[in-house]
């Protein structure tokens, strides 16, 4: 990929005049420009196609057919919605802060798609391997709630300040244990960085390295992450800041036309950041049977892996969702303090003190093998 | 111990429900896709759910056949939202075959110029079709009655040609001193 | 050290929001999430169906009673036909009564299952109501084979019913009864288990026995509280007293509190196995015979007045009617289930936060246009 | 002038634009976002000056923890914030005293500290950060932690009896 691209800048040096003088920046600037609009628009597929999925799995769970009419089987329904919602009135409310209402979706996109930097989606196929990738994707998706926060206040909506609060509380409870049960995953890889989080945990059959597998707390730290995942992302059961029974529809009540189309694009794509995620820390990532870093069809099936796994977890997220009632805002709380925040406590301690006695080895591998 | 009861419920109870959903997912839905699939046809042919079509007294719209209309009058009285409008002519006497099962016969010396159902209104609640004598207003299976315009929810059952006609045979039997027989099976074999 | 200053906020809630279940206004007072008080705001769907009762004939009034409870249009006619019975003193056919009991608890299961449906949509699992209503589907096509409509069914006449069944309905009825029983378990475990729905509602918005009697709740609203009182048992009326079956009544279902939203909830789900074994007990010695009992074609019942009640799904519907021995009623009052379930919304609501206050609304199963006829 | 010399320049007007709009700007909650502003691009610099962990961190903490507490509790004040509130002007004098006393510490401290010639190496941080603090830096460390431990249960202490007094 790389000497690829290296071939094609020298052409390009060749073929445009005065592109030979420019400094290196430019070409810099102009690979991240490349690259971020291809993350873009990798991003917008998924999301936009996991809102088509989500609403036939959502029709079919509810005996119901979900929608049909546009392409085969309802396919470009998400493009279809796109379009009429780019049509569509945008209106700002009188009674709206203007500018930060019409930032906030904004933010929202930002640091959902932000976090889409850093995944691995296989050995050599990432935009950038940051060495503290896990903290920037906490870091980054942190602007998500600003901009609901923003968002909500903004459109002087009492419903939607009720749903901005109540988002923001929520997810900073849930970024504890979230954080607690990425220490976890962090303590058995031994490194910031996702790429190497994955090496890491390469084993037998590509399975058996997985963090899942190397301790049992690391197994229920997992199941921590992924419901803090899903309370942060706003997701039944967890989707108070929306709650449409209670709050109308929270903290978008008042947004319409293209600026609602980010706020819901961006949950969808984080549909998908769950589902990378939770796969990156605990499930081997792109690790796999056949999986290989180091030849290019390896490479390939690892993303092959990596797909299939982030896409298990959008269909249990949708699946989720469209099965549980949601909670009340004190249940909620409760629900973070008092059991999530001490059981990754738990497996946090549990998973050091596992491999202070049995060292990094695979779970599967103790137990064949023995001690 | 509470606490760890509490974990439990909750994960069993989850799961539990969530088998529910997983199982719906792999059923057949049971919408009725309506323009393509005909509601009409007993069979629904095209669907695989559990629903019935359009059954045999399904209260669609009504219709009024008006040659066995005597223009009694009691639909409209009946109707709780007035919106069947009959206006009738004095003609000859006839009997007509009526539609109901019994097949009795109806005397008849009105004949009705004007019978409008203001669809708009109508709540399809049945009423009139019971208290007809001879059954001529009944109910179709017909239920799709979108309209641009409302004045066309209002379905006139005799056209201005058929209403002149009727109230000129009226003033030529109002003109003769005693009905006759002949004209009244003319009248008849017309319609027919 | 000075408690915090809090602003209390007012806000509206409906007439057009998602969980009010039709056209009901409140005026929230909050405090942050708790509510200090709300205030109902009723008459959006006011259609003045007492003064319209007393302009049309007895018996044209009937569709009307169709619109006072759309859920359960069967038990709303039941109860008007039987109040100008008790009027005008007309003896229902046995067969017509069973016809009426079949189709009532039949209506009973359907509006049951919305209300059950709806209180988990409340509660922000819109499945379970979509399964509910994909089991209501098929009682409304056997009422639509039955009489013609599937919502509005004006089946009941003054001194019977309109229609005979179709031939082979009632191995119809029997084969829904037969796949729709096991259905209640699978519902149960896809959300009458769920903890969380539970714990949203077991211990929430409790209704005492003497708070339920004394703000005249009725129906499974007043039996989730304990008070086992049903009219079918205590004031019998149509073939109810020859048939089996029990009345559930709340009693603090899942270490809950007695009369908390849960036990209303509870109390209408145990009320779909009993109305599924009434109906049973009558498919299985339904007579042959009439269906109308000969009732004058213009209705002039003597001067008298009636008060008759009957249960309905959302409790005691009652018509007191006052007859001058014209063909129209002199006066009508309806006194319905929601409207004593409306004004204890008020009172039930304090303190309680917003997201229970939609769990009381679903529990108490209220209806707009029930509130406001 | 270099790359990274210019997204200096950029990123210090940004975080002095920002610092400047939160405090001449009257609106309380604009207010609180233009800090938001401001510590984003503190994290930028820190990205700057090769410092991945501790710009990861600046981010995590004040931008998604602590900016949005600030956020939270102005949104809570009476009416929602939209009453710009005036900037009197009475402690002028003093305010101007105590910025200069503190401008002159920190100038003080910049000259003062031998700053290395050029930008560190881009190698991770994190590791020499944590050896860091569980050696030459352990106890402020730890009385950090002791610090937001006493925070912690003092601002339990003081919900509890809120609770109470209902």
């Amino acid at each position: 990929m790389k000497e690829l691209l290296d071939q094609l800048i020298a052409l390009a040096v060749e073929k445009v005049p005065l592109l030979g003088q420019a400094p290196d920046w430019v070409f810099y600037l102009l690979w991240m420009l490349v690259a971020g609009a291809a993350l873009l628009v990798y991003a917008s597929l998924i999301a936009g196609i996991t809102s088509w999925v989500e609403r036939r799995i959502a029709g079919r769970m509810q005996a119901r057919i979900g929608p049909n009419r546009v392409g085969p089987r309802g396919f470009f329904q998400w493009i279809a919605d796109g379009l009429k919602s780019l049509f569509k009135e945008d209106v700002t409310p009188a009674n709206a802060d203007k500018p930060l209402f019409r930032l906030a979706p904004y933010l929202v996109f930002t640091g959902m798609f932000g976090a889409w930097a850093v995944l691995p989606y296989s050995a050599r196929l990432y935009a950038a391997d940051l060495n503290v990738g896990i903290l920037y994707v906490m870091a980054i998706t942190s602007l998500v709630v600003i901009g609901i926060l923003m968002g909500g206040w903004a459109s002087g909506n009492k419903w939607g300040l009720f749903g901005a609060l109540r988002s923001s509380a929520q997810i900073v409870s849930y970024e504890v244990p979230a954080g607690l049960a990425i220490a976890t995953a962090v303590a058995l890889s031994g490194s910031l960085s996702l790429q190497e989080m994955v090496r890491a945990q390469a084993g037998p059959l590509g399975i058996l390295g997985w963090n899942i597998f190397k301790s049992p707390f690391a197994l229920v730290a997992f199941f921590v992450y992924f419901i803090a995942a899903v309370a942060e992302g706003n997701r039944t059961p967890f989707d108070l800041p929306e709650a449409e029974s209670e709050l109308v529809a929270g903290y978008n009540t008042e947004y319409s036309g293209m600026r609602f189309v980010f706020f819901f694009f961006a949950e969808w794509a984080n549909l998908f950041l769950i589902g990378a995620v939770s796969t990156t820390l605990f499930l081997g990532g792109w690790q796999g049977p056949l999986a290989n870093p180091d030849t290019w069809w390896g490479v390939m099936i690892g993303a092959g892996w990596f797909f299939l796994k982030a896409c298990f977890f959008v269909f249990v997220l949708i699946w989720i969702r469209w099965t549980l009632p949601r909670l009340r805002v004190d249940q909620l709380m409760a629900m973070c303090w008092k059991y999530l925040v001490p059981i990754a406590f738990v497996c946090l301690i549990g998973t050091m003190l596992w491999m202070s006695v049995f060292g990094d080895r695979a779970f599967f591998g103790l137990v064949a093998v023995g001690p | 111990m509470n606490y760890f009861r509490n974990i439990w419920e909750a994960i069993s109870s989850i799961a539990q429900g969530m088998a529910v959903t997983l199982r719906q997912f792999f059923t057949k839905p049971e919408t009725v896709q309506y323009p393509e699939v005909d509601v009409l046809n007993p069979r629904m042919p095209g669907y695989s759910g559990h629903l019935k079509p359009v059954s045999e007294r399904f209260r669609g719209f009504l219709t009024v056949d008006t040659t066995v209309c005597i223009s009694c009058n009691q639909c409209a009285h009946v109707c709780p939202v007035d919106c069947i409008l009959v206006e009738s002519e004095k003609g000859p006497k006839t009997t007509v075959n009526s539609l109901r099962p019994d097949g009795k016969e109806s005397p008849k010396t009105r004949y009705p110029v004007q019978f409008d159902i203001h669809l708009g209104r109508c709540m399809y609640c049945g009423l009139c079709t019971e208290v007809c004598p001879t059954g001529c207003i009944h109910f179709t299976r017909e239920f799709r009655g979108a309209a641009g315009e409302y004045h066309k929810l209002i379905h006139h059952f005799i056209s201005p040609e058929e209403a002149e006609r009727v109230r000129k045979l009226a003033a030529e039997e109002a003109a003769k001193p005693k009905p006759e027989k002949p004209v009244a099976t003319k009248v008849e074999a017309e319609k027919e | 050290m000075s408690p915090l200053q809090t602003d209390i906020w007012t806000l509206n809630m409906g007439p057009q929001h998602p969980s009010t279940h039709g056209v009901i206004r409140f005026v929230l007072k909050t405090d942050g999430e708790i509510i200090a008080d709300a205030d109902p705001d009723v008459g959006f769907l006011h259609r003045g169906l007492e003064k319209i009762a007393e302009l049309v004939p007895y018996p044209s009034f009937m569709p009307y009673t169709d619109r006072l409870d759309y859920l359960a249009a069967i038990n709303m006619n039941w109860a008007w036909a039987l109040s100008i019975e008790r009027l005008a003193g007309i003896e229902v056919p046995p067969r017509a009564e069973h016809l009426r009991v079949i189709t009532a608890e039949l209506n009973r299961i359907a509006s049951h299952l919305i209300s059950v449906g709806a209180l988990a949509s409340d509660m922000g699992a819109f499945t379970p109501f979509v399964h509910a209503l994909r089991d209501r589907e098929r009682i409304n096509d056997l009422f639509e084979e039955l009489c013609g409509a599937r919502l509005t069914f004006n089946y009941c006449r003054i001194g019977g019913v309109s229609l005979d069944a179709p031939p082979g309905w009632f191995d119809r009825v029997r084969g829904f009864l037969d796949y729709y029983e096991p259905m209640i378990d699978v519902f149960n475990r896809l959300i009458t288990d769920n903890k969380i729905f539970v714990e949203r509602l077991r211990r929430v918005a409790p209704v005492s026995a003497e708070m339920a009697i004394a703000y005249g709740l009725v129906g499974p609203n007043l039996r989730g509280s304990g008070v086992k009182f049903d009219l079918r048992k205590d004031e019998p009326y149509g073939i109810y007293p020859q048939l089996e079956f029990e009345v559930p009544v709340g009693r603090g279902y899942r270490d809950g509190v007695l009369g908390s939203c849960f036990d209303r909830y509870m109390v209408r789900i145990e009320e779909l196995r009993q109305s599924i074994r009434i109906i049973r007990q009558c498919l299985d010695r339904i007579p042959e015979g009439e269906i109308q009992a000969k009732v004058p074609k213009v209705l002039r019942p003597a001067k008298g007045e009636v008060y008759c009640r009957t249960e309905a799904p959302r409790g005691e519907v009652g018509f007191y009617v006052i007859s001058n021995g014209e063909k129209t009623p002199a006066r009508v009052k309806i006194r319905t289930g929601s409207w004593s379930a409306m004004s204890i919304i008020r009172e039930l609501s304090k303190g309680w936060m917003i997201a229970d206050l939609v769990a009381i609304i679903g529990s108490l199963d209220v209806i707009a246009p029930e509130v406001d006829r | 002038m270099n790359l990274t010399y210019l997204a200096f320049v950029v990123m210090s007007a940004w975080v002095l634009l920002a610092a400047l709009y939160v405090v001449t700007t009257r609106n309380v909650v604009r207010a609180a976002y233009g800090l938001l502003a401001a510590l984003f691009g503190i994290a930028g610099l820190y990205v700057i000056f090769a410092a991945d962990f501790l710009a990861a961190v600046q981010v995590l903490i004040y931008v998604g923890g602590v900016n949005i507490l600030i956020i939270f509790g102005v949104m809570l004040t009476e009416h929602l914030g939209r009453v710009p509130f005036r900037l009197v002007n009475f402690n002028l004098f003093p305010a101007l005293a105590a910025c200069a006393l503190v401008a002159f510490a920190l100038v003080l401290g910049v000259l003062i500290y031998p700053w290395p010639e050029s930008a560190a190496s881009y190698a991770p941080t994190s590791a020499r950060i944590g050896q860091m603090f569980l050696t030459k830096y352990l106890l402020p460390f730890e009385v950090a932690s002791v610090l937001l431990l006493v925070v912690l249960i003092g601002a339990v202490a003081v919900a509890r009896k809120e609770v109470r007094d209902e």
